[in-house]
């Protein structure tokens, strides 16, 4: 297990690294939102899931996507906006997904995952399995009032829902102490549900405590919530660099670099353990970096697929 | 052919659906009690797990279903004011509505917004009287307004069926309509218009609630010897721009009637495509509400929803206008 | 002061009892939301405001609005739908609203006066004045997202507002047990703000409540949350008879009834008080209803007015 | 004359304006840190009581701007990103602009709610990519879409000062870029549009950074002799009608050149507005955002925004066409 948590995290991190590059040259389009830092949280939580449990993510997605088991290779293309990639080169980063594997979608709506994945926990009990739903958001998505009304419809169904805090300190530039009246667990609390917080740098920790909460799901004891304290050890997205937005000091990162997940995890492997899934691990990123510069661009003509399931094609810009 | 209310026709609707498809549910405020009668006597016949009441969490709710709607269901969503749609706008146009095309066709989002009772109701003042089909048209998502107790039964069904989110408008000003409807009701799928009244001299589009008004406008101008064809669009998106150029097409005046606020209405919509593509031979009109919150006072109230005398006006100044071709 | 409250409350009473006669009458069009059975929250809140102190209201809004001291010949002739109404007929009962005392208006949308009640206290505070800022609502509203947004940021500003929940039971038809996880305090006070629940049938207990919690406030120690419990005993909104709900039994509204808020207070004082305060609150509204049935109604031509400040007129619903 | 990027015009105005008048603040996400640019430096000379960082709390800071305004100031709040106007859409649509007629104008409520870069932005998604502001429009809020740089700061200028709600749209396309600006900048009040290049043969409706484009177009048509008038409204609601109508009834023939979904867009207003009121010698067009929303991949992006081609083709269609009187 603790062999499979470091591959996932170092999946995640190579993943992102790479990410960065192919953003900076222009490889890919737009911002991507990078999990560089908070790899065991992700790692922990969906290495309690199974296949058919649902996740919501958020815009800082990628490391939820990999942990829940999606093909790096269509993650890759998908963001490389190749047609192979998961979503058709129509989602990008911030709304990467594959359904089959119940990841309902990265967001780039804070918080507004939560009422998605609350409609699939209830979904499961309807069916009568006993799936959970996983809803993760950052601190910032504690004072989005949706995350709240989630909350306490969870609380009200008893639904299979497990609330996943990443707090890593910041909404974008803004303190989470400074943004957060009472404390985060608290909240939760007042909703009747289990709320604990736990060392987001510790994938083994994390994964204790989601396995806690599962169990209560699966066994129809209603939602859990579980506060994760993790750092990014990057800028909020990767425009940031160029900003110079001084929120927080290179000795506070350096600081929780010394926790880094991997390092963290890793420490408790033996070096060669280590190096064999890091290898691994760069074969898988390569291979996925290769399928996804073979894969084709979409055409400009197919532009309007995809929009509406029945019925008329969408209207074009211009009249014929 | 039996006698039925509109919003009766929308509760058989709803009751047929649920008895034919098992994934189709119900969920908003007080639809166990149903306050428009959408869903009563359902909690009884299908329990509370398929009739569910939610706290005053908007935003919540209509998430709720569209998860449940990833997960093989086809969920209905009240509002029980049209102006919970402005709270739910993110949910409907931001999530549910891009969801196919953001995960490039991997999943459908086969949810139902409907508020039964949309538009003014004399005396309820500028945030229960909004009538806001027109920003959903706008925003992408499948929209519906039906006019008669038939084509709302029609339509509810049709729309259930979507693959897509639709939001459904009952206008408040027909909800208690009574009216025959045939024996055997169908669905009807979106994106079909309606002739209610055929006619050669002009085109009148009237939407909802209004084409009860058209049509008694138009009866009253047959004794005239003008001959005015009614067409509803049913469906505002998709639009059956088809069969109305057709009808454009054999009347070559159109004037529209529409109560949604003017600027960027439906009735802009129509006017436009209109005058871009279709036939006209003389310049159209609309008559539409006005660009304002609807006041409390009935005498305000009424000065600024669209009304009959207008249309007649409008549809004699088309009719005196020179053709152009 | 035990005097004043019975009068306040004996005003709202009456009032409503008034209004809801004219809505069925027809004298007053769509439907008006009752207060009667929660007289003693408006009233023992309101008392410990001065008169620059705002307030926000809710849908069953003419108990505050009394209570904050509105003419009730301007808001009878309001509801009448009279050029003379504290709105010119433009709000009606849903809208009701008096900005020079602090009336910042009853609202149809539910916790929607919440935000708009922390913007006026912070700025009371911008102004440096120790007015504080007071919004009213009801227990289905704790399920409204907003809310816990704005108490979030009264939390983090210490702004000096007073939440009041005015808990009757349900929302609609919808019980308040069954809508709500948890507590309703526990939720205010995970915000890390005093929150207490009192006797909303007891206009003193509601006094001495709401006196704490604003003293707190022009102090400077920010936001605090009082729960009433009270009750409703007539319908939702005045429709309602009609509808035949069943959501409640007729035992239980007599139950309550026991607890009427003007038999609490009333019952402290002499019946020549309790005679001389009613004979005095029916003459008042006896002539705000001849006020009332005297003014003028609207102009149909004068429909666009009030619509913008500055500008052009908005645009009528044919061209000229 | 200064060159300054429109980012920097908006950053002036508002620092112009918090000088002059006390009682103006800025709120919303990151304003300290200012991701846009907008208030950057601000918080060093205002103060935190002037320059609010908020928590992710879009209703909330932006029903409580109405509350501040109410009580005497006049907020300007920023959304990170578009379609945060969904979330906020009721307390802006429903309560910040309805309350003066509700409470029969006992109050104005002057708060300016801004999108420093709206639209698509190249790779940004169908979330991040909306351009809403017919929806706006058609809830009756003034909404403000300036072009250039100097118009960012004169319509800022104007927005702050309205005494009613404003929905000011920065345009992305244009945040960056740099311009010739007059030394004296000056307020410029909602309703004025603006003949960005005078012509005689077509008027083109260009809006926020189509005007750009839509210029570059008019020049390329000139060295054909085609004599294109490019004007602007610069405000959507108000809209200078009677601008539009001198120009309309100078050249006879209209193009309008959007960036808003096509159907109900501003587009069909100002195509059904000139059908129905202007002098038009031939059918008008339009050349808009195609109705859907923005997928990922670039080319697919591109292909559903209006673009210079689509109005080359456009503007000779109404040239080409038959007169009709
Ligand atoms: C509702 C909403 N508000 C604002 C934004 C803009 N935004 C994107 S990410 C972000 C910060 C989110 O902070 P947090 O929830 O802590 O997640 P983190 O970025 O730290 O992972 C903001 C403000 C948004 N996307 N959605
Ligand atoms: C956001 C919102 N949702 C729903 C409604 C419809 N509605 C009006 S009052 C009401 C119940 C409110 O319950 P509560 O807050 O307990 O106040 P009460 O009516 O009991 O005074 C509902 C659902 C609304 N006006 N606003
Ligand atoms: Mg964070
Ligand atoms: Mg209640």
């Amino acid at each position: 297990m603790r062999r499979d948590l470091y591959r996932t995290m170092r999946t995640i991190r190579r993943f992102e690294e790479q990410i960065v590059e192919l953003v900076n040259a222009n490889e890919i389009a737009g911002v991507t939102h990078e999990y560089i830092g908070q790899e065991a949280v992700a790692s922990g939580v969906c290495a309690a899931l199974r296949r058919d449990d649902v996740i919501t993510s958020t815009h800082r997605g990628h490391g939820h996507v990999i942990a829940k088991g999606a093909a790096v290779r269509g993650m890759m293309a998908e963001l490389l906006g190749r047609t192979t990639g998961l979503n058709h080169a129509r989602g990008g980063s911030m709304h990467i997904a594959d359904v089959s594997l119940g990841i309902y979608g990265a967001n780039g709506i804070v918080a507004a995952g939560a009422p998605i994945a609350a409609g699939a926990a209830w979904a499961g009990v309807q069916a009568g399995s006993d799936r959970v739903a996983v809803c993760f958001f950052g601190d910032g998505a504690v004072n989005q009032g949706v995350l709240h009304e989630t909350m306490n419809m969870a609380g009200i169904w008893k639904l299979p829902l497990l609330f996943v805090c990443e707090n890593n300190g910041y909404a974008v530039s803004f303190a989470q102490e400074e943004a957060t009246a009472g404390s985060i667990v608290e909240r939760a609390a007042a909703y009747g549900m289990p709320a604990e917080r736990v060392d987001g740098m510790d994938a083994e920790v994390v994964l204790e405590a989601t396995e806690r909460a599962v169990a209560r799901a699966r066994a129809g004891e209603g939602p859990s919530f579980v506060e994760c304290t993790t750092y990014r050890f990057v800028g909020h997205h990767t425009a940031e660099r160029t900003m110079g937005l001084g929120y927080r000091t290179d000795e506070e990162i350096e600081r929780w670099r010394l926790r880094d997940p991997l390092l963290v995890t890793g420490g408790r492997m033996s070096p060669d353990d280590v190096a064999a899934v890091d290898a691994e691990v760069e074969a898988l990123l390569q291979e996925a970096l290769a399928f996804a510069r073979e894969s084709p661009r979409p055409q400009a003509a197919d532009a309007m697929e995809y929009v509406y399931a029945t019925g008329p094609a969408p209207r074009q810009g211009v009249s014929a | 052919m039996a006698r039925m209310r509109y919003q009766q026709a929308l509760a058989k609707a709803l009751r047929d659906e649920m008895t034919r498809d098992e994934k189709v549910f119900i969920i908003g405020e007080d639809v166990r009690a149903s306050l428009r009668g959408v869903s009563r006597g359902l909690v009884a016949d299908f329990g509370r797990q398929r009739v569910i009441d939610t706290p005053i969490s908007e935003q919540a709710f209509t998430g709720f279903a569209m998860g449940a709607a990833l997960a093989g269901h086809r969920p209905v969503v009240e509002y029980q004011i049209p102006s919970l749609l402005f709270t739910a706008f993110e949910p409907i146009v931001n999530q549910a509505q891009k969801f196919r095309l953001m995960t490039g066709g991997q999943a459908t989002v086969p949810v139902t917004y409907i508020v039964p009772g949309s538009g003014a109701r004399l005396g309820l003042a500028a945030q229960h009287s909004d009538h806001p089909y027109a920003l959903f048209a706008q925003a992408g998502v499948k929209t519906v307004v039906p006019a008669t107790a038939a084509d709302a039964y029609g339509l509810l069904i049709g729309a259930i069926r979507e693959d897509d989110p639709v939001v459904f408008f009952a206008p408040a000003a027909v909800l208690g309509t009574r009216e025959e409807v045939p024996d055997e009701l169908d669905a009807i799928p979106l994106g079909s218009g309606r002739v209610h009244r055929a006619g050669d001299d002009v085109t009148i589009v009237a939407i909802g609630h209004l084409v009860r008004d058209a049509l008694v406008v138009a009866a009253d101008l047959a004794e005239e010897g003008i001959s005015a064809e009614v067409w509803d669009p049913r469906s505002i998106l998709p639009f059956d721009w088809e069969g109305l150029r057709a009808s454009v097409e054999k009347t070559g005046r159109l004037v529209v009637f529409d109560d949604t606020n003017r600027t960027c209405g439906l009735a802009a919509e129509v006017l436009a495509t209109a005058a871009e593509e279709f036939p006209l031979v003389v310049a159209p009109k609309r008559v539409t509400r006005a660009d304002a919150p609807i006041p409390f006072a009935v005498e305000l109230e009424l000065a600024l929803l669209p009304n009959r005398e207008q249309l007649v006006t409008a549809v004699r100044a088309v009719l005196t206008k020179e053709a152009l071709r």
